[in-house]
């Protein structure tokens, strides 16, 4: 098994956070891990990535310069990042702040409105955690009881009461995925006007 | 003033003080002779917006950097932009001996209480008790020492014609800071000799406050230990 | 009237002008913009005082305002 | 023992504690910020001193009047900051005072970015300040080992009374591997009869000095260092061979590009191409020792870096002309790509290379 | 105190400052429990005559390499001793912000106008008109600004304890520098922070003067522009 | 015209005002004091300024301000204000800014001593600051060559904007040879379209910087200064062959060490022996390629230096293994005797020295 | 009588000990000392007084005086 | 022609000026000259050398470390530097501070009670021109009229009103060699007591 996760956004949407979830819940499961982040100025408005590579064999090179799964949580990461993407590979996307689709036809590309979805939840801070559901549902590159465990250890103690909510962020992104059944390569979905947040549940992943 | 987007934050204050700064270049009508000399800090990339000549010192050095090109070019009108961690702590030296010479440029110095750029740090101006992340227990007088107060101690040197600490927190406070700037400029074009601005400045990122909340707390917490005012005037001015 | 133009693009939904305007005047707008953020808009350009407070409060040089001569920012 | 997925940076903090390191002074700078925060933490939990300086002048004179007092002491910083240093640097070596300083370096000159880089490997390595000295240099290339490298860096530097320089690049430092921490064992550095603690009785004085004004004792210091010098490139060289046994060209890459050439290893041994890769651990002493002999029988070398070619100096001068030394580097914050040393190492298998 | 002879200039105050440090260490009986850091000047050997454990810290960094032995030995008697070049000049941002932490440790400054190791060059302390090797026109304040006044200036910082200036010019100066450094010694084992004992001091050889005209010079111009007297004492001890 | 008797460090001094250089900022350290000395009586004569600084760290900075202000600008120092200006100096070439620094070297490290030595040879030619960038370094030899120089290093700086290095030894700045000064020309530095002096109406904005965020532009950066140094390279490297025809031993050595090598070789030409000298003037770049061509015929090299043996890897970089290549050297302020440095070749000669 | 005690050997001849002995006890020697100075010597030493001013202003720890059990230097 | 002379003394007795005088008239005469000093701390009290050489050929090492010619100023100096003269070669030994004889037959020594002289003259300053003056009418390495001539150029223009005393010391110098005639070597000159200046006339060189 071999994983190469690539996980972009604006700073502040918590890429780097949800990257470091998902490393822990791989190390939880014996695998062989490696998170590795963009960094910058602490100044925000600029865009943040974070690559997780997550193999059962030691891992020679951490950069994830193609990923095998691209997180492109708004528009200049799915623009930037998209044609790193390996052939067979899968891209999700954060439609919510995207508002244009990927053009490979090489790659399953997935769209989630995952900043509506979020808010209908409480909050947009979990639209990420979201997207992690959908993917590791599809993929299988950890699994669910992982990430929970690993939620408690990443997050802070004064985080902990948020917990609750993260899980079901994580739900919602995988029922996606299993409400959809079998998805098809760019996936024939639509995506939702900006702020049309009602049409979310009719979109999905 | 370029027109492009500034990088800093939401309600981050440098905006502020970039603004007041490009105004008073303007009303002096002065843009063709300005120079600026920016530092290491979140406003790293000042010279981005002010549109004149301008220099990228090392950290802490855009005194000595001034000092090169104001004794090169000696008519036109130079002036520093440096945070609190740039003057207040790697670059004292620098600033305590541009005053001292009586060097005849102005400093824009945006005290925000932390050193931002690098991820909310302790700086010399962060307050008794202030949380950042190389205090995480808070700044503590016994370790640490007490904040310290370039304005007052910069006064107190027979080079500095005009120091002045004022505020970015409301609108009356940045009518008062654009008065200063203005002020400063004009000082350093009669040759009278080393003019600074304090501004108190907000970092609602490191402080994790918002934009609103930053400007209350640098009113509640800042200015009782920061005290506005002119601390020095030139004779020529008084 | 006095004009008030927002550059939206430059907005960062600080909220300095709504907070400081002493006429309530601005508020956030609903949608996002570029940057990710929800811009301020003029909500109640009737009351509008032309002083130029918002202007002047603004880190970002999102507002300019107009009131015959006079213009900042 | 349970892993803990830890950041290189924060590895160091921890690594320093565990050796018996109780004082931090430093000065901020990304990339390496992570490791003030963590011992700003983590040093007074354990009885220690985190102490932020004014600057990185300041910072190492503390780790000058702190090592003399016979504690075990770190700094650290990038680029700007470690440039500032070597006056500070240059009066430990001189005074032969151990310490631990760690250089997380980025992109240059100047101010350059903060993107991860190689390229302070001559400051690190022939000396960034004046005179005749060496830092031990030790260049980790994965969180694990920054642990394990950590604590040999203080044992090493208390060893021969010599300040050692742990040199990472911003991406060892930002990265996250899961680490086997170990028991927490009480450290034990040896007794230092030479700091200069007060006398409290002691019958001779202690002096603290890097000065000899007559020419001749400096000499003699000199000598001596000399001496010491010689005793750690003997005993101290350190390196991984990787798949090197039967290799035909042998890479030298260290830290982040070591991790990248072996990935290119792998891929050129999974066609059956006999590519191995020789990782320098010490870069200073530089292990030219087994270089020498790798060019025996390997017929090329390709030194990889993330600079415009510096360690490639020191393989030339172990190769000493046997073999031809290529060099492949990205500078200025890139790093390279698995993809393009391959097709750089092809050319050369297929001879289609000039040396450079 | 080692029994061998200075290698100072014959009539050089700086030997008169060593004898009163290493009186007060006798009287306080704390000749064990002391750590002297030199500088970079003309004392550069004061730790071949004070006898105790020592440092040769680089050229200003006194203050740094203090802080490092007394964070590590918090119970010793540290002292730097600087001279004006070392303290006032390159050194100034560690003492500063030595003071501004309020380190326990004590600072003899010992201020003769002059850079006077490296051959009698302009100091930040040189008077206004003083001819140097690097001032051979007299130092003036348009090119070199004015006398900075190290004793005022670090004052005006929250962490320093006691700081006064005195003058080895005459025996009843230098009876009350005794005093002073004494009492310094004394405020630091009381824990109470930054304690500086500022010496005017003569230099003879890169004055051009004889050893009592130096006495002399130091009265009549050094004085008037560096007012003696204790500039700040700690709460508990006034 | 008639020759005076100068210092070599007067003889910088006069030669820098007669290149055209009004502005020096430095701080006082010994052996190169009498140059400031000079300086501040000569400048204000010129209508220049002579500003002494706070310290090494303000005078490099406010070279950086001058040098990109236009002006051609100098500062001066020794071991320990030199390793303090490394982050000024990274600056400085990251900016592209030209300006000349003198390193008037003495015993190092720490304080060490003012006695002369070339112990300073690896932090100026592989940079002691941090990042890909190189200095030129010019070696004068005698006080007549150091006018020349001094002129050469401000040409040279504006034609590459690049900082220059002048270095010798605390004792090539203390003698006193006659000099040649000529008639006093008006130097004509290039104009600098580039230089940040105020728009003044200029269309578009001049920034004096080094920072480049974006990784990929911090490499184009580099890759072009890489190439400016390998024209520099390709033109500029200057030497001395000193009776190198037909030599058997080639000694290297640059500055005062050479002009003791030329004695040695005088001692041997007496006896009918064919021992020549290199000597380099250039130490970056290194005159590698003449050192090459001679391997082709000499049977042996010796590098000569006041250090442990520094520019000795340079010599075996371009000796490339095809001849051994001998060190000798003293150091910490100890000057090599001429009888020494004879015995040591005489080994050699006579095939009973290791290389080492 | 109190009892000065010149160490010749430290004495560098800098006058300051005779310029403020206020009794005029002290003079400098003919000869030269080991350093190449004319060291200070006490001329008459029945007027001194044991104040110890000399000794407190002799840079070079030179001057020893013993007044009962007082000793400075 | 060839001299390689040391100068030594204490700091202060004009050792390092000495040098220069003689190698600005070894210059005058258009000779290959090189002065290099043994430099220190300002600090007094130390010894001080240099060392002038003069040749006819250019000269490649600066360094005098085997002087054909020593002037010692002073005990110390004699001490240090006397097994460092080239068999043959010279010493002038300044008898007022020395108070030793030289030890060496190889070489040629002679005393002059230079201080006691020049205080007769009217300053201790000029007891260096005084050997000086002894040096080159033995050695003939420069012109007296060279010297003369270097003297003001040497001198800054706010001295020159010592120039006839420092001529009267080249002379008095010279003169001691003139009056002794043929000198032999390890000359049987007798020296005087410490301070017993009456003598002086008497011993000469
Ligand atoms: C020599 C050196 N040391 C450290 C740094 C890292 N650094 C960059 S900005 C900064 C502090 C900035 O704080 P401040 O000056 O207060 O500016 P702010 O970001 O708060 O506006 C530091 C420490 C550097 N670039 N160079
Ligand atoms: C980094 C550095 N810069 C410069 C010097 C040279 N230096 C030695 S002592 C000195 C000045 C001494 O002046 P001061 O501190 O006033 O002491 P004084 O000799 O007057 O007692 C200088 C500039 C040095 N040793 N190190
Ligand atoms: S980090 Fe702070 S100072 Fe920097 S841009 Fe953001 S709010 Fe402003
Ligand atoms: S101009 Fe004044 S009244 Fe109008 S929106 Fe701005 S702050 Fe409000
Ligand atoms: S103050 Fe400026 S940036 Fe902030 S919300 Fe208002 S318009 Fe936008
Ligand atoms: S040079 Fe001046 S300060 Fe130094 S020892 Fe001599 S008189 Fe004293
Ligand atoms: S003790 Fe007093 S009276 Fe006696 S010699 Fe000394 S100064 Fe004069
Ligand atoms: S004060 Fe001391 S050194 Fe000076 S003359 Fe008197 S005894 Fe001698
Ligand atoms: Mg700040
Ligand atoms: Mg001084």
């Amino acid at each position: 098994m071999f994983e190469a996760v690539l996980i972009a956004g604006f700073g502040g949407q918590g890429v780097l956070s949800t990257g470091q979830l998902l490393a822990h819940a791989g190390m939880t499961e014996g695998m062989n891990v490696s998170w590795i982040p963009s960094y910058g100025p602490e100044m925000r408005g600029g865009t943040a990535n974070c690559g997780v590579t997550i193999s059962t064999r030691p891992i020679s090179s951490p950069l994830v310069s193609e990923p095998t799964v691209l997180i492109a949580m708004n528009r200049p990461s799915l623009e930037k990042f998209e044609n790193s993407v390996v052939a067979g590979g899968i891209i999700f996307v954060n439609s919510s702040l995207t508002g244009i689709r990927a053009g490979r036809g090489d790659v399953r590309a997935f769209y989630v409105p995952a900043n509506e979805m979020a808010e209908e939840l409480g909050s947009v801070k979990v639209a990420n955690n979201i997207i992690l559901g959908a993917m590791i549902e599809l993929t299988g590159v950890v699994s669910p009881g992982a990430v929970e465990k690993s939620l408690k250890e990443v997050l802070p103690p004064h985080h902990h009461k948020m917990i609750p909510l993260n899980l079901k962020a994580l739900d919602a992104g995988a029922g996606l995925v299993r409400n959809r059944g079998a998805l098809s390569a760019g996936g024939g979905l639509n995506w939702p006007d900006r702020g049309a947040v009602s049409q979310r549940n009719g979109v999905g992943i | 003033m370029k027109d492009m987007p500034f990088h800093y934050c939401p309600g981050c204050t440098h905006g502020i003080v970039h603004r007041l700064v490009a105004e008073a270049i303007d009303e002096l009508d002065i843009f063709g002779r300005s120079v600026a000399v920016g530092p290491v800090g979140c406003s790293v990339f000042c010279y981005d917006y002010f549109d004149c000549d301008a220099y990228q010192a090392a950290h802490g050095r855009a005194p000595a950097v001034a000092t090169g090109v104001k004794r090169v070019l000696p008519d036109r009108v130079v002036f520093t932009y440096q945070g609190d961690g740039d003057l207040a702590a790697i670059g004292t030296g620098e600033i305590v001996h541009a005053a001292a010479r009586g060097e005849n440029f102005t400093v824009i110095f945006v005290n925000n209480a932390i050193y931002a750029m690098t991820g909310g740090q302790m700086a010399p101006t962060t307050l008794l008790g202030q949380v950042t992340t190389t205090t995480p227990y808070g700044r503590s007088r016994e370790i640490n020492g007490c904040p310290v107060k370039m304005s007052e101690m910069l006064s107190a040197l027979d080079g500095t014609a005009y120091v002045a600490r004022v505020s970015a927190h409301s609108p009356a406070n940045v009518a008062k800071a654009k008065k200063a700037v203005k002020k400063a400029f004009e000082i350093q074009m009669r040759g009278l000799g080393f003019t600074m601005v304090e501004v108190l400045s907000t970092c609602p990122t490191n402080w994790g406050l918002s934009p609103l909340k930053a400007l209350q707390w640098l009113e509640e917490n800042m200015i009782p230990h920061y005290p506005l005012g002119e601390y020095k005037n030139p004779a020529e001015v008084v | 009237m006095p004009r008030l133009t927002f550059r939206e693009e430059r907005c960062k939904g600080c909220g300095l002008c709504r907070h400081f305007c002493p006429k309530g005047v601005i508020e956030m707008a609903g949608h996002i913009n570029g940057m990710g953020f929800h811009p301020a808009t003029a909500a109640d350009m009737e009351k509008c005082a032309g002083c130029a407070t918002c202007a002047s409060m603004c880190p970002d040089l999102a507002i300019e305002v107009e009131k015959e001569e006079k213009r900042i920012g | 023992m349970a892993k803990v997925l830890m950041k290189g940076n924060e590895a160091i903090g921890e690594g320093a504690v565990r050796a018996g390191c109780r004082y931090f002074f430093g000065y901020p700078i990304t990339p390496q910020n992570e490791l003030p925060h963590y011992l700003a933490k983590r040093l007074p939990e354990v009885g220690g001193l985190y102490l932020q300086a004014e600057s990185e002048v300041a910072s190492i004179n503390m780790v000058f009047g702190a090592s003399g007092a016979g504690a075990r002491v770190m700094t650290s910083s990038s680029g700007p900051g470690i440039s500032l240093m070597q006056e500070g640097i240059s009066y430990l070596a001189g005074a032969n005072l151990p310490c631990v300083i760690v250089n997380m370096v980025r992109g240059g000159p100047g101010l350059g970015n903060i993107a991860p880089a190689q390229s302070d490997y001559f400051q690190a390595t022939k000396g960034g300040g004046h005179g005749d000295y060496r830092l031990l240099v030790l260049a980790p290339s994965s969180v694990q080992e920054i642990i394990d490298l950590t604590k040999d860096a203080f044992d090493l530097s208390d060893k021969y009374r010599n300040p050692v320089m742990l040199l990472a690049d911003g991406l060892l430092g930002q990265m996250m591997e899961p680490v086997e921490l170990g028991e927490e064992e009480p450290a034990t550095p040896p007794e230092k009869p030479w700091a200069a603690t007060g006398r409290m009785g002691r019958d001779k004085k202690n002096l603290i000095s890097s000065l000899h004004i007559v020419p001749e004792k400096c000499e003699a210091h000199n000598l001596e260092m000399g001496r010491k010098y010689a005793a750690i490139s003997a005993s101290e060289q350190r390196w991984e061979d990787y798949r090197t046994e039967d290799a035909e060209l042998v890479l030298v890459a260290y830290g982040t590009t070591a991790r990248i050439c072996k990935a290119v290893v792998d891929m050129f041994r999974g066609r059956g191409r006999p590519v191995g890769l020789l990782r320098p651990i010490t870069l200073w002493p530089f292990p030219g020792g087994r270089i020498s002999a790798l060019a025996d029988a390997a017929k090329y070398f390709l030194a990889v870096e993330m600079s415009m070619g510096q360690m490639v100096e020191d393989v030339r001068l172990a190769v000493n002309g046997k073999r031809p030394v290529y060099f492949y580097g990205r500078t200025g914050g890139m790093i390279p790509l698995a993809g393009d040393v391959y097709r750089e190492a092809e050319k050369i298998l297929a001879g289609g290379e000039d040396e450079q």
